[in-house]
């Protein structure tokens, strides 16, 4: 490695971060526009036009808001942690193509590197929690472990459905295998089991529970103010970017399916722009999951990765095998999964009864003469 | 600081009036707490029974367990401090039967001390609470009897009368 | 200096430090971050030897699970219990079974020729195929006593759960 | 595991409140936990205690309503009713027909905008976002026409002894033909949001549940009696105002849980609807206040009156020693007798769990402590 090529990396990695800031601001103004849709308001409306103005002007406030050490906080552990989130959420993106040709590193073993490297954030938010010397922070930090970790196995286990499909761990591959189907029509349990797990990973809606403001307080960030409070919610977001470009990447045929016409420079501009365009998808579909669903609680949390996604995830890598080592058709496989998942979902119904059974509220007449006496004669 | 106000005797008592639920409660009573010494009274629409602080337990597990009283469910207990002495009410409701009552005693202003009666409404237990910190009423054998509504240490008696209202500064 | 001389060095470096930092530490805590340096510093190692899947590999057991469990257990625990390890009479014993390591890894290390020279790194075709074609029985047999290992923690910690 | 057992030196004491987010105001509740299962919880009130009681001492009739006002600040309008109503039952006071009329619909009202609140409220509890946009706009439609009617949004001392200060705006009918359908049809969609979601019910049903014994034994009423099945009701059981001259229903649960607490509310908000649509339809012009003195002052005695607020029995002591000023003013609170029920209903739940369950008794601070 020379001079140049360090040059040229850093040159590269500034970039990213200089792209990912301007996605997080973008994906925070999105989100409040996208909620405030859902829930019958206008969201930001006075800082610039429609409110475009409004993330700068909250990054400002956030970098100009005091930073607030609690007096019992472990010094060191409280400063290091925000670090500790945002570095390994960064260095994901080393790997991570915009196009084919465009990527900072490509790595042979990228797959597995973007999982490596995306379990370190856990770390951080446990050293937040334990840092801030504050017990809610300590439970979501407790939480974020548990969670995080478990999660961890389906995330992998569809990932490398996907490697298997493609027979290699590099991206750009995967990417160049989906030419003719994307992944997401050959694994729809797959695709399921990555986005749900993703889902996890980024803490957001049906599991966000480590920083449940009802339940714990915003969890590890309890006892974080201003900037360095601001560097965990820009990691959150690059989080959030994160899986949905990965969704993209993996399944939904990232800039390659359907096939682009052009070539050379407007091929790679195009690329962007569709890969752009699938990963906003992805985010649209996540916030709009934030807006309708309530919040699992820990031991659902768990029991919904052990006891579902695990086994499913490993009976998509049991049907991926099959069919690749017969080397039948892959509609089979696609066949097999939605049958797998045409399963769960019944018997997910199946198990939580009839609309009518769980109907337990009954109206009674409060006429005095039409009253019946139910338990009323205890 | 002015007087307490007392009882004027000029002024007209309100009508009592009792319905049918009343009358037949009244009846009841009657013939039910035989055995304990108790007093049958009427106040405005309801059926007030009078009782020493020493039949309070009693009578209420008499009437919450016997099945043509039933008074399971226990509305509100509160004091009404009357200067010389401190009257305690229990106000009872039956769900089944749809009667109410209340039941009352009278304890002294200088040691007003009661058995709980926490033994047979689990419900009583804050009630009691409140009335020990307001009043300072001694619920014997209540199970925890530290300040409710009041913080540690709070001294006075804030809802008696003689309590300084207007006086009283804290911050 | 080569580049990959420096990075040998630093996480040399950084496995060494973080090894004592284990040891000399008084607060728990710290102990298990030093313990994660540490584990970083061979995953750096592995990375200069071109063993990228053995250092990704490290990472993501290591670094994200193992320590992320040890913390776990001591933040379960008080806190203010444990917050300064005590002295206790295991330390010769420790020194004794480290030296005794040390010199066995010596022994190994000094009776095997060492090739150096630039190196391929190895495909991951290759380690799969040695895993689960040439070493396809260890293998197996290793992944029954983890099995039998996570059962055997499951029955304990039901004997001491109550009825959930 | 009990709630009552004594903390083992490995659980951790957590502060849940006063400054707590999901606590509904300034209330602390101490709980220990053995990871993430409550061992033991301690709910401490008294943060918001003004001494209503003893003030009222020193009102006179008519103000005392300002301090009923404060006492619960969601339904406001219930706490007016149930005051006046006892004092006139002391003094024997004919309440002009159409001041019945306009003080049931308004305190049915009330009752839809405080079950509104607690729609979205628990919506924040479980973890949903939305509902508390959807609870809020309802609540905002009742508001607004609580702000012509009365002149306040929410502290109004409209009803007064002997009738209604004055009488509804011209436009009040008109209004309602408006409000009335819409309410209906927000309800109906509030219902669709959350009630049937899997997440919903898989945090709410079997959660927190408590037999109607033990609630009766607790003193628990209104909505969270009604859900453990018990057909109790102050305005069916001991019949208040003009409640016997309406047909509705009275929502009753069967298993006592956070999810039949819920839903019983959210049922109760169409009842009322029906309550306020034939008070419409039945209600005359006509007088608004009784004829009488310009001072209160009720003969000496006492009168207890109960009434159905939307969080239970809401019910007034009043005793009168014949002067302007009553003599003791004793307010017997459905969410602090509901709140005792608490460590009972938090047995071997999560730590989750104690917001959820907290959420679905609807407890309101300024309520519970006076």
């Amino acid at each position: 490695m020379n001079l140049q090529q360090v040059f040229m990396y850093s040159v590269g990695a500034s970039l990213i971060l200089g792209f990912l800031s301007l996605t997080v601001l973008f994906l925070t103004w999105l989100e409040r526009k996208f909620l405030a849709r859902l829930q019958m308001r206008m969201g930001p409306m006075r800082v610039g036009p429609y409110g475009t103005l409004q993330p700068l002007a909250d990054a400002v406030k956030l970098i100009f808001k005091e930073d607030i050490l609690p007096s019992w906080a472990d010094r060191k552990v409280y400063w290091l942690a925000p670090l500790a989130v945002f570095v390994p959420t960064f260095l994901v993106w080393v790997t991570i193509p915009f196009a084919r040709d465009l990527v900072l590193a490509n790595l042979e073993l990228g797959l597995f590197y973007v999982t490596a490297v995306s379990v370190l954030s856990i770390l951080g938010l446990v050293m937040a929690g334990w840092g801030s010397a504050n017990k809610w922070a300590i439970l979501g930090g407790l939480r974020a472990a548990g969670q995080l970790v478990s999660y961890e196995i389906p995330l992998i286990m569809a990932i490398l459905g996907v490697a298997m499909l493609t027979q290699s761990l590099n991206i750009i591959e995967v990417v160049d295998g989906q030419t003719r189907v994307a992944n997401f029509i050959i694994q729809p349990l797959g695709f399921f089991i990555f986005f749900t797990a993703g889902l996890a990973e980024l803490g957001r809606t049906p599991f966000d529970i480590h920083h449940a403001e009802s339940e714990v307080v915003g969890g590890p960030f309890v006892e974080y103010s201003g900037a360095h409070w601001a560097v965990f919610y820009l990691a959150e977001y690059i989080n959030t970017f994160t899986i949905a470009i990965l969704t993209a990447l993996l399944f939904l045929g990232g800039w390659r399916w359907p096939d682009m016409p052009l070539d050379g420079l407007s091929h790679s501009a195009l690329s962007v722009a569709w890969l752009l365009l699938k990963a906003y998808l992805v985010v649209i579909l996540i916030f709009w999951i934030r807006g309708t669903y309530p919040r699992l609680r820990i031991d659902q949390l768990m029991a919904f990765s052990w006891k579902v996604l695990v086994p499913l995830s490993f009976a998509n890598i049991v049907l991926t095998g099959v069919v690749l080592y017969y080397d039948w058709h892959w509609s089979l496989l696609t066949v097999a999964s939605l049958i797998l998942m045409a399963g769960f979902f019944l018997s997910l119904t199946f198990y939580s009864g009839t609309a009518a059974e769980r109907m337990t509220v009954s109206v009674h007449p409060a006429r005095p003469e039409a009253i019946s006496r139910r338990k009323m004669d205890l | 600081m002015t007087q307490p106000r007392k009882r004027e005797a000029a002024a007209p008592e309100a009508q009592a009036a009792l319905d049918d639920k009343g009358l037949n409660l009244s009846a009841a009573l009657a013939t039910h707490m035989q055995d304990i010494d108790i007093k049958i009274d009427v106040a405005l629409d309801e059926v007030v029974l009078s009782t020493g602080s020493e039949n309070i337990v009693a009578v209420c597990r008499r009437a919450k367990e016997d099945p043509e009283l039933a008074f399971d469910y226990l509305r509100s207990v509160s004091v009404v401090d009357y200067i010389e002495y401190l009257e305690v009410n229990y106000h009872l409701f039956s769900l089944s039967k749809r009667h109410k009552m209340v039941v009352k005693t009278n304890l002294s202003s200088d040691q007003p001390c009661v058995a709980t009666v926490t033994s047979v409404w689990r419900g009583a237990n804050w009630f009691e609470r409140e009335a020990h910190d307001l009043f300072g009423v001694v619920f014997n054998g209540h199970p925890d009897l530290r300040p409710l509504l009041l913080y540690e240490g709070f001294e006075g008696y804030p809802g008696r009368k003689e309590f300084p209202s207007h006086e009283y500064t804290e911050w | 200096m080569e580049f990959s001389s420096v990075i040998f060095y630093i996480a040399a470096a950084c496995t060494i430090g973080g090894a004592f930092g284990v040891v000399i530490t008084r607060n728990i805590v710290y102990a298990a971050f030093a313990l994660l340096v540490s584990l970083f510093g061979v995953a750096g190692l592995f990375l200069v030897a071109f063993a990228e899947f053995l250092a990704l590999v490290q990472v993501l057991i290591y670094g994200g699970a193992i320590v992320i469990v040890i913390l776990f257990a001591l933040m379960l625990t008080r806190i203010e219990d444990f917050e300064h390890l005590t002295d206790n009479g295991q330390w010769p014993l420790a020194v004794v079974a480290g030296l005794g390591i040390f010199g066995v890894l010596l022994i190994a290390v000094l009776g095997t020729s060492v090739r150096t020279g630039p190196r391929e790194s190895v495909g991951v075709r290759d380690m799969a195929e040695a895993l689960f074609r040439d070493w396809a029985v260890p293998f197996e047999v290793a992944s029954l006593v983890l099995l039998v290992a996570l059962i055997g923690a499951v029955v304990m910690v039901r004997a001491y759960g109550g009825k959930d | 595991m009990t709630i009552d057992q004594s903390p083992n030196s490995m659980d951790i004491m957590v502060n849940m409140g006063p400054q707590h987010p999901s606590t509904h105001g300034v209330f602390r509740l101490v709980i220990w936990i053995d990871g993430e299962r409550i061992v033991r919880a301690e709910p401490h009130i008294g943060y918001l205690h003004r001494g209503s009681e003893k003030l009222s001492e020193g009102e006179s009739y008519n103000q005392v309503i300002t301090l009923f006002d404060r006492l619960d600040y969601v339904a406001n309008l219930n706490c007016e009713l149930a005051f006046c109503i006892a004092v006139e039952k002391l003094m024997a006071i004919e309440v002009p027909e159409r001041s019945h009329y306009i003080r049931v619909i308004l305190s049915e009202l009330n009752r839809i905008a405080s079950h509104m609140l607690f729609y979205g409220v628990y919506g924040l509890d479980v973890g949903a976002m939305t509902p508390i946009l959807y609870g809020f706009r309802e609540r905002e439609r009742i508001q607004e026409l609580f702000e012509s009617v009365t002149g306040a949004r929410m502290m109004h001392h409209y009803f007064w002894i002997g009738g209604v200060k004055e009488d509804l705006p011209d436009d009040f009918e008109r209004r309602m033909k408006v409000l009335l359908p819409t309410l209906k049809q927000g309800i109906d969609e509030c219902d669709r949001l959350l009630s049937d979601s899997e997440l919903f019910l898989a945090r709410t049903k079997g959660i927190g549940t408590i037999t109607a014994e033990d609630a009766i034994d607790f003193g628990v009423t209104g909505p969270s009696l009604r859900a453990t099945g018990v057909l109790e009701d102050v305005r069916i059981s001991e019949p208040y105002s003009i409640y016997d001259r309406f047909d509705y229903g009275i929502p009753v649960g069967t298993n006592g849980d956070c999810w039949d607490r819920y839903y019983v509310r959210l049922e109760e908000m169409r009842q009322s609807i029906r309550i306020i649509e034939q008070a419409m339809e039945q209600m005359m012009p006509g007088e608004t206040m009784a004829k009488l003195r310009r001072i209160t002052r009720p003969p000496k005695g006492e009168s207890y009156v109960r009434t159905e607020s939307p969080r239970g029995d809401f019910a007034v002591f009043v005793v009168s020693d014949g002067t302007e000023h009553p003599y003791r003013v004793k307010v017997r609170t459905p969410s602090f007798a509901n709140l005792q029920a608490l460590q009972h209903l938090l047995r071997d739940a999560y730590v989750a769990d104690a917001v959820v369950i907290l959420g679905s008794i609807d407890i309101v601070l300024g309520e519970v402590d006076r």
